[in-house]
């Protein structure tokens, strides 16, 4: 590895609880940074990376402290320092950027004050620091610094505060670097925004980066190297080309493989991974990944593997009886037989979902003096699923695309539109048209931990669904383990409560719940955004292979592009309340007629090292405006890389608003939808 | 700011109508015929028909209520029917002790409140925190009648250090008067300073939850900064608006601390007034401690808008 | 899916709790503080309920013997009327108790009402709101005093106030808890499945609002008992001769230099009763969360 | 002339020294002497006072509680009842003479007085006011005695002659007593108190009801005094608040409660003491309401209650057990009379026996005023003991008072008197419990002969003769038990000196000085 090694961690072992029971989160971390460089440090909840952040920050929770090994800065050894100590290198050698710009922002003090903060407590005279304050902004792309320096974190957006927060880490040029999940908390387009100021100070800066993430993606667009955390180890450890080129412990490669990729093939059964993340408070034995492993055996179970190099590939270290033994990581035992779902799919002819201009207004409440104007949370959407088909409904947070959802089950009241379930009209939803959409359409919740009542056991969840369905008591039990089968949960777990399964599993029983009435379609908000990566895909597999098996008609909603390809038949992309473009999947993917739809795309980072893909990236400016006000004219405007913003004379954008438009089965609603397609070749290799 | 306080403006208004209701409706509900009590006992039916309408009350009671709110309004309080003696006369008598104690109160409760809160605040764990805890959790149980006596028993009985009953004026006898004046402002405002201490410390552990203090760490803030500009202002919020409710409660706790601890205040006033009848006062008092109480709380919730730049900005 | 694919979780996962709560209220019982808060307040109740077995002399036994100091025949000593205080201090549980018990279930139930009719009408719901703010924005003893005015010092009257002031807690609670879980997903996902509003609420919202209220419930009886002992003495709750914690000390501090267990006496009594009721509250706090805790 | 042996304030304190507190005896065994010894008095100076109830000028003429420390400071009578001796002294009266038979009744008058308008006193304004004591509105206990006169006349510049057929002394004393000389001129400002002139030592200033009086020195007075610049009437309605007012407020509380006294205990600045008069906590009977109208069951009712308890519980012992309303001394006085109606509760079951009353309801009508709710405690302790049923309701003193001017108090009721102090001839025609149309609704003829033979009664043998029929036959009937004849409690701070209390407790301020 490069030669001047900044930080370097050597079996880092912490642990929590009292001493007669430790509770170990780490154990025996050890990597390196050098200058310059960008490390990802990726794992799913409980890996232990946020941890290994804190640790290096000596900024572990109460009761945290490290038992093992060292950590040493620039040759300094940071374990034991004492506090004062750490407190001059804190901010000063070593800076930190948090995940969550909106907590991460002390309310009532104006942003320059926070920054100017961290430079005075270095020693910095009041008015160098506002100086250097004002300068930073600007370095991190905050627009007109000189009059927003005095504004309150509130008055930014979430983009632009955590902006506020990494100038905040670049306040005394700290060599190092931490940004602990920088961008999770973000829409896809800001945080493409983010990583690209990352990138840009890296090269104009110079600057080290520990990157704490769990999207291979980011990884791969914006490391060097890369360590693999699992259940507290390393993993694998190596440079970002080699590991996403060649994985070589088991769990980096079922990882890789089980996530939908945008450019991968669609509709093909995902190769999930079975089984949870371990719960760090009762790690298996031996590895800790043995029992979600295919190539487990025997060794795997009793010993902890070793992070060392792996023979035939010594440029990467992984933590593998079999890889070392073996050589390298043998190939998996043939995956169960890749059926094509896409053969074989008919889709009825009349829809069995239709939504016509639908509005949802929000606000409107009656306050004092005036009552505030409503503001339509979703504008005029219209939308047709059909019996069998999976329609996916893109669009970042804010966009309506889960007010529509729910306006469709009647929990959001209508302003406007039409809505009808197989053919009837069911916009009044009284209780004859409630109880025809009830069985018809069901709906899977995005938060598989709050859409299960604690208090009831999956018994008593199921059979209330079944109640309703009219089932007869008698016949419920057996139905209900038929839909616990179904969703492949043993139907011994019946009268446990939710508390005791996962996360996946709860959102099975959560699919199962939703069968129970039998319904043709199922609506399924961001089913799997809340689930750790390695599980996604048991839920996506399952979903396909019930929609393929019951015939079920799906209305997919999410934000990750990738996923949606993945299931989806037909696309519609929303934004602020409208549906942009809407098509045939392939087509959308291939040839976007929107310019939103095409910065989305590009913006979605790929699972795939790609040097200067950023560079390449169409990144949208500012943030999505205030839905009570939305601009005139093209909604998109304000932020379209080929509106006005690029081309001043594209008045019209300005002047009228553009109606989906296009053949008949791919519509956009853009002015110069022919350039968007021609924006998203540009991003592509 | 403005937009906020508009927002506050109608339930503070809801809130003092249905006092004055209230207040205006006292002595009907309680008091019976206020003409039969001025015409006397010995009074014939047209005597009192007759009182009743020179005194209005044949009236429909809307109308009355808007001459009697009119009337307040500017200043006329009305006249006790017991004693015969304008009501605001009788208050004013009574004023300056409430004052006093009410003052003293406050100002102890804040005190010590804002102290033992910040002191718990700052001592997480060990036996000094478990201590506070305690120290908290007990005086938060006790109200003031109940501390007021026992202080009484320790101090005015065991000890006899000071005078329990009785009053002096501090501005007449400063020593005096404070020695009288210092177990019933305890007593009013130990429970209250609890309550205060009990918020500021769960809202500043709650700070320090928070993902900026973490920054500030970061950033290398020393502790006691991090405390003061971090911790602190973000729970000063809290410290204000609680003071301002317990504010209101000091006010009601008077009446029972003045009569245990016989001070002539306007507590004992409206105790007397109740017994003897005399409507037309405790209507005023009751009117008046409502009245401060809710302005106080509005205005504590003025200044917490002008700490919090969320609300003093927009909202 | 074999075992290993769910968290090897607490024992709790594994096995069904009966009917949701219920075992974990009764739990609560069963820890140190529940037990010593309980034990006591039973004995308290029973004592109060015995007295005229226990006491056959009654609360009004005079004698020549006043202001006598504590003794083992008269543990508080006796008043002015050369009564024992003890006896009379445990005739005043029955008012003391029977207000809180009385009152603050029934404003409990009052409270859960107001605070989930929400769910029935918007405007339902703001109405009895504000109904709340209303009560909160009135000092504590002043609400007392307007309510003795209206309907006159006596054992209603202060059960009304204990009512009408643990009300809005109560009230909100619900109400907090009502807007909590109206949001929940699961409680969507059962509106979506066309479950009945009113076994909605029953199933999943009020069992969730329980736990809150019933900690709520037990401060409220202390905050009544002590609302007693405040209108008595200044002597617009019971009227004596009927003892009660408060008329005591209401005449108890009269003769505080000759008898000073005449105040202290009954000032035992509230404590116990104060130290009773919070222990219970903790307790069932701490099962509570307990129970929260996965 | 009878003599009055009456225990003046020596006597009192002698008592106060026995029954009521260390605090007391404290103070006494402190300076005996400093608190009445007639050192040379010092001018100047504003009394302050405190008191229970506000003065009642347009009942000048009745004795009333507000009135107490009003009425002879603002005003004088001719005479007055000595508090040290019980026997008339002269004030406005130079002399005065009784014809043999006793029907005619001579007083000379003092010519250089004169009202603090200026007016002269002349013989008129004695008559007038004597006129005034029988006008219904005046409220005047004396009004039934003034009214067996048959002529008030002036015979002179400066003297009056009261004729009537019954002999006018030695009750002319009382009548006199609450006779205070008011001014013809202005006598209509009394009503309103809006114009207050009397010849007193000192001159009305200013009232406000319900709050304060303020007198001031009257320069021209005809007697001693005054020394005071000043004197305030200060009412506080909350007895303990009145007596801490003692705590710098004011020099003098008057009418402590009992149970307040303890507070002082060891207080070297306050000095509680016992004053002149009292009050009569009486519990009338309704002789005919069933089973009251039963003699038996009313005597056992006198039986039933244990007097001495309600002395030291509710008075701290500042006061007396009492079957007769009038002084145990008094001629004809006998033990078996003072103490009739001893504690017994056995006789009283048997009485109640007798009477078929066993558990028989007792509706009880309480004044809530002053002690007599604390009294009540005991007395339906009494008779539950004896196996009867009270049902007590305390009422307001307005309402009570109503109750009692309408005879409409029921059954059984308990009643508040003050006129302690005036002989027994004028009682049994002045106190509400005894006079004709009282609310026990006792007036049979034989009671009537039984008053008219005792003031008839010209010697002391008749009168002992008399007095002893009449108490035994209100004993017998038993429509009116005295329970208990209280003292009034003071308090005073070292400074104030002077302080002269009547027979019957008015209080007299023109010697009064402030050290």
């Amino acid at each position: 590895m490069a030669d001047d090694i900044l930080l370097s961690v050597r079996d880092l072992s912490v642990e929590f609880g009292s001493a007669q029971q430790p509770l170990r989160v780490l154990h025996d971390v050890s990597f390196d940074v050098a200058r310059g460089r960008i490390l990802g440090i990726v794992g799913e909840s409980g890996s232990g990376k946020s941890m290994t952040a804190k640790s290096v920050m000596g900024m572990l929770p109460e009761g945290g402290r490290v038992t093992g090994g060292d950590i040493s800065l620039a040759g300094r050894s940071l374990v034991g320092l004492p506090e004062r100590e750490l407190r001059r290198l804190r901010g000063h050698d070593l800076a930190m950027v948090f995940q969550d710009p909106q907590a991460a922002l002390n309310p009532v003090k104006t942003v320059g004050w926070q920054i100017e903060e961290a430079l005075t407590v270095h020693g910095m005279s009041a008015r160098d620091a506002r100086a250097r304050a004002l300068e930073l902004l600007r370095q991190v792309g905050i627009p007109d610094p000189e009059s927003r320096i005095d504004e309150y974190p509130h008055q930014f957006s979430g983009g632009m505060r955590q902006r506020v927060v990494i100038a905040i880490a670049l306040a005394n040029s700290a060599p190092l670097i931490i940004a602990d999940e920088p961008t999770t908390a973000l829409d896809v387009t800001i945080q493409a925004q983010v990583l690209r100021l990352l990138v840009e100070l890296r090269a104009r800066l110079g600057v080290t980066v520990i990157m704490i993430t769990h999207d291979m993606g980011v990884v791969a667009e914006l490391c060097d190297d890369v360590i693999v955390m699992y259940g507290g180890r390393v993993v694998e450890r190596g440079a970002v080309a080699d590991i996403f080129d060649a994985p070589q412990h088991p769990y980096t490669r079922a990882l890789l493989r089980s996530m939908p990729q945008i450019g991968g093939d669609r509709l093909s059964r995902l190769p999930a991974i079975p089984g949870a993340t371990p719960d760090l408070s009762h790690l298996p034995p031996g590895c800790a990944f043995h029992p979600r492993c295919a190539l487990a055996e025997e060794v795997c179970r009793r010993t902890v593997p070793a992070l060392s190099p792996i023979p035939e590939r010594p440029q990467s270290e992984a933590a593998c009886h079999v890889a070392q033994r073996e050589g390298r990581l043998p190939p998996e035992p043939a995956e169960r037989g890749e059926v094509d779902a896409a053969a074989g799919r008919s889709f009825g002819r009349a829809p069995i979902l239709q939504l016509e201009d639908l509005r949802v207004d929000f606000g409107s409440r009656r306050r004092l003096l005036r009552r505030e104007p409503p503001f339509y949370a979703v504008d005029g959407v219209s939308l047709e699923v059909f019996p069998g088909e999976t329609v996916g409904l893109v669009g970042e947070s804010g966009c309506g695309k889960t007010t529509v959802s729910r306006a469709v089950v009647g929990v959001n009241p209508l302003s406007g539109g039409r809505i009808l379930v197989d053919g009837r009209d069911v916009t009044a939803f009284d209780d004859a048209a409630a109880a025809h959409v009830r069985k018809t359409v069901q709906y899977v919740f995005q938060d598989p931990y709050a859409s299960l009542n604690p208090r009831l056991t999956i018994r008593q969840i199921l059979s209330e669904a079944l109640e309703q369905r009219g089932l007869p008591a008698a016949e419920r039990e057996a139905e209900c383990q038929r839909l616990m089968e179904m969703v492949g949960l043993d139907r011994g777990y019946l009268g446990r409560y939710p508390r005791a399964f996962s996360g996946g599993q709860r959102q099975r029983i959560g699919i199962a719940r939703a069968l129970a009435v039998e319904p043709r379609v199922l609506i399924c908000d961001e089913p799997v955004s809340a689930l750790d990566v390695s599980i996604q895909a048991q839920v996506i597999n399952i979903l396909a292979d019930l929609r393929d098996r019951l015939g079920l008609a799906l209305l997919f909603i999410a934000h990750d592009l990738a996923v949606v390809r993945h299931l989806s038949d037909r696309v519609a992309v929303m934004y602020l309340g409208r549906i942009v473009e809407e098509g045939p999947a392939e087509e959308i993917y291939a040839r976007p007629r929107h310019p939103y739809t095409a910065a989305l795309m590009s913006s979605t980072p790929r699972p795939r090292p790609d040097p200067g893909a950023m560079g390449r990236k169409t990144v949208l400016g500012g943030d999505p405006p205030d839905p009570r006000n939305p601009p005139s004219g093209c909604r998109f405007r304000t932020r379209c890389p080929i509106g006005p913003l690029v081309h001043p004379e594209r008045r019209i954008c300005i002047e009228t608003d553009p109606a989906l438009a296009g053949d008949g089965r791919h519509r956009a609603a853009c002015h110069f939808s022919g350039e968007a397609a021609r924006l998203a070749e540009e991003t592509k290799t | 700011m403005l937009h906020f306080l508009a927002k506050r403006l109608p339930s503070v208004a809801l809130m003092l109508v249905v006092t004055a209701v209230i207040a205006f409706l006292l002595p009907r509900l309680g008091g019976g015929d206020p003409a039969q009590v001025v015409a006397g006992s010995d009074a014939t039916a047209e005597q009192v028909q007759a009182i009743r309408e020179q005194m209005g009350l044949d009236r429909p009671l809307p109308v009355q209520f808007a001459e009697w709110v009119g009337q307040v309004a500017t200043g006329d309080l009305g006249t006790s029917l017991i004693s015969n003696r304008p009501v605001a006369q009788l208050i004013g008598a009574r004023l300056g002790s409430t004052l006093e104690l009410a003052v003293t109160a406050t100002a102890l409760m804040i005190v010590m409140g804002l102290g033992l809160g910040i002191l718990a605040g700052i001592t997480r764990k060990g036996a000094p925190r478990a201590l506070l805890d305690g120290a908290i959790s007990v005086l938060l149980a006790t109200p003031p009648h109940v501390t007021g006596l026992i202080l009484i028993l320790i101090f005015g009985i065991t000890w006899r250090l000071m005078p329990i009953t009785g009053e002096v004026s501090v501005f007449d006898d400063p020593v005096r008067g404070f020695s009288y004046l210092i177990m019933p402002a305890f007593a009013l405002a130990l429970p209250q300073a609890a309550m205060i201490a009990r918020l500021v410390d769960a809202r500043m552990a709650q700070v320090r939850q928070e993902e900026f203090v973490d920054l500030a760490v970061a950033k290398g803030v020393p502790p006691r900064r991090i405390l003061l500009s971090h911790v602190l202002r973000n729970s000063l919020g809290t410290a204000v608006i609680a003071t301002g409710i317990r504010i209101g409660e000091i006010l009601a706790g008077a009446v029972v601390i003045e009569a245990i601890f016989a001070r002539q205040g306007l507590g004992m006033l409206a105790v007397t007034s109740i017994s003897s009848r005399d409507y037309e006062v405790v209507q005023i008092i009751v009117l008046f401690a409502v009245v401060i109480a809710v302005l106080v709380h509005f205005a504590s919730e003025i200044l917490l808008a002008a700490l919090d730049p969320r609300i003093r900005l927009d909202g | 899916m074999s075992a290993n694919d769910t968290h090897p979780h607490h024992p709790a996962g594994r096995r069904p709790r009966i009917s949701a709560g219920t075992a974990r209220y009764l739990g609560a019982f069963r820890t140190p503080r529940g037990m010593i808060g309980g034990g006591l307040l039973l004995v308290m109740l029973l004592a109060a309920l015995l007295a005229p077995v226990i006491f056959p002399g009654g609360v009004d036994m005079q004698t020549r013997e006043n202001f006598q100091p504590p003794s083992l025949i008269h543990p508080f000593g006796t008043d002015e009327y050369g009564r024992d205080i003890f006896v009379r201090c445990i005739y005043a549980l029955r008012i003391s108790l029977s207000l809180v018990l009385v009152a603050v279930p029934l404003a409990m139930a009052l409270g859960i009402l107001m605070g989930l009719s929400g769910a029935v009408s918007r405007r339902l719901g703001e109405v009895c709101q504000r109904i709340f703010d209303i009560i909160l924005g009135f000092p504590s003893l002043v609400l007392g005093i307007c309510i003795v005015v209206a309907i006159g010092a006596g054992w209603l009257a202060l059960a009304i106030t204990i009512l009408v002031f643990s009300l809005p807690q109560f009230g909100r609670l619900a109400r907090g808890a009502l807007l909590t879980e109206q949001t929940r997903e699961y409680v969507l996902a059962a509106q979506v499945l066309g479950v009945p509003k009113r076994k909605v609420m029953t199933r999943h919202i009020l069992p969730n609002t329980l736990d809150p209220l019933l900690v709520q419930a037990s401060l409220s009886m202390i905050a009544g008992i002590f609302a007693e002992a405040a209108l008595s003495i200044v002597g617009l709750g019971i009227q004596p001769p009927t003892p009660s914690l408060g008329t005591l000390l209401n005449v108890g501090i009269r003769y505080v230099y000759a008898q000073p267990m005449y105040t202290a006496g009954p000032i035992i009594m509230l404590l116990l009763l104060a130290l009773a009721f919070n222990l219970i509250a903790d307790a069932l706090n701490a099962a509570v969360l307990n129970a929260k805790r996965t | 002339m009878r003599n009055r042996e009456r225990t003046g304030i020596q006597g009192l304190s002698r008592r106060s020294l026995l029954k009521s507190g260390a605090g007391l005896a404290g103070l006494m065994a402190a300076a005996p002497g400093a608190l009445w010894a007639q050192e040379t008095p010092q001018e100047g100076g504003t009394l302050r006072i405190a008191m229970t109830a506000d003065i009642q000028p347009q009942a000048i003429l009745a004795g009333r509680g507000g009135n107490d420390a009003f009425r002879h400071n603002v005003f004088d009578t001719l005479t007055v009842l000595d508090g040290e001796s019980g026997q008339p002294k002269g004030m406005l009266a130079t002399d005065w003479s009784s014809s043999e038979d006793g029907l005619t009744f001579t007083v000379q008058i003092r010519d250089d007085v004169t009202f603090h308008s200026g007016r002269p006193l002349t013989a008129d304004d004695v008559v007038f006011t004597l006129e005034q004591m029988k006008v219904p509105e005046n409220a005047s206990q004396m009004r039934p005695l003034v009214e067996q006169w048959t002529s008030i006349e002036a015979t002179g510049e400066h003297e009056v002659t009261i004729t009537s057929d019954s002999p006018v002394a030695p009750r002319v004393f009382d009548v006199f007593q609450l006779a205070v000389i008011v001014d013809q001129e202005t006598f209509a400002g009394l009503q309103d108190g809006s114009e207050i002139i009397g010849t007193g030592p000192f001159r009305f200033e200013e009232w406000v009801p319900g709050a304060s009086v303020r007198m001031v020195a009257n320069e021209d007075y005809w007697g001693e005094g005054p020394y005071l610049d000043a004197v305030e009437l200060n009412v506080i309605n909350d007895p303990t608040a009145m007596a801490n007012a003692i705590r710098g407020q004011v020099d003098v509380v008057l009418n402590l409660t009992p149970r307040d006294q303890i507070m002082f205990t060891g207080d070297p600045s306050v000095e509680v003491f016992e004053g002149a008069g009292g009050t009569f906590y009486p519990l009338g009977i309704d002789v005919n309401a069933a089973p009251f109208d039963n003699k038996a069951l009313r005597q056992a009712i006198g039986y039933a209650i244990d007097r001495e308890r309600i002395i030291d519980q509710v008075f701290d012992g500042a006061g007396e057990t009492a079957d007769v309303w009038w002084r145990t001394n008094e001629p004809g006085s006998t033990d078996e009379i003072n103490n009739h109606y001893s504690y017994d509760p056995d006789r009283a079951r048997e009485l109640i026996a007798e009477a078929g009353a066993e558990g028989a309801d007792v509706p009880m009508q309480v004044i809530g005023f002053g002690a007599v709710p604390a009294v009540y405690e005991i007395v339906q302790n009494n008779l539950r003991d004896v196996g009867l049923n009270p049902v007590g309701q305390v009422l307001e003193t307005a309402a009570f008072d109503q109750g009692q001017t309408a005879g409409e108090l029921g059954p059984v009721f308990m009643q508040i008197h003050g006129l302690q102090g005036f002989s027994a001839a004028t009682l049994v025609d002045a106190l509400p419990a005894l006079r004709p149309n009282n609310p026990s609704k006792f007036d049979p003829p034989e009671y009537r002969q039984l008053k008219d033979a005792l003031q008839a009664a010209q010697d002391e043998e008749a009168y002992a003769a008399a007095l002893g029929e009449l108490a035994e036959f209100m004993l017998d009937e038993a429509f009116s038990h005295v329970l208990v004849k209280t003292t009034p409690l003071h308090l005073k701070t070292p400074q104030v000196h002077g302080l002269e209390f009547y027979n019957v407790g008015y209080l007299q301020l023109g010697q009064a000085w402030l050290g």
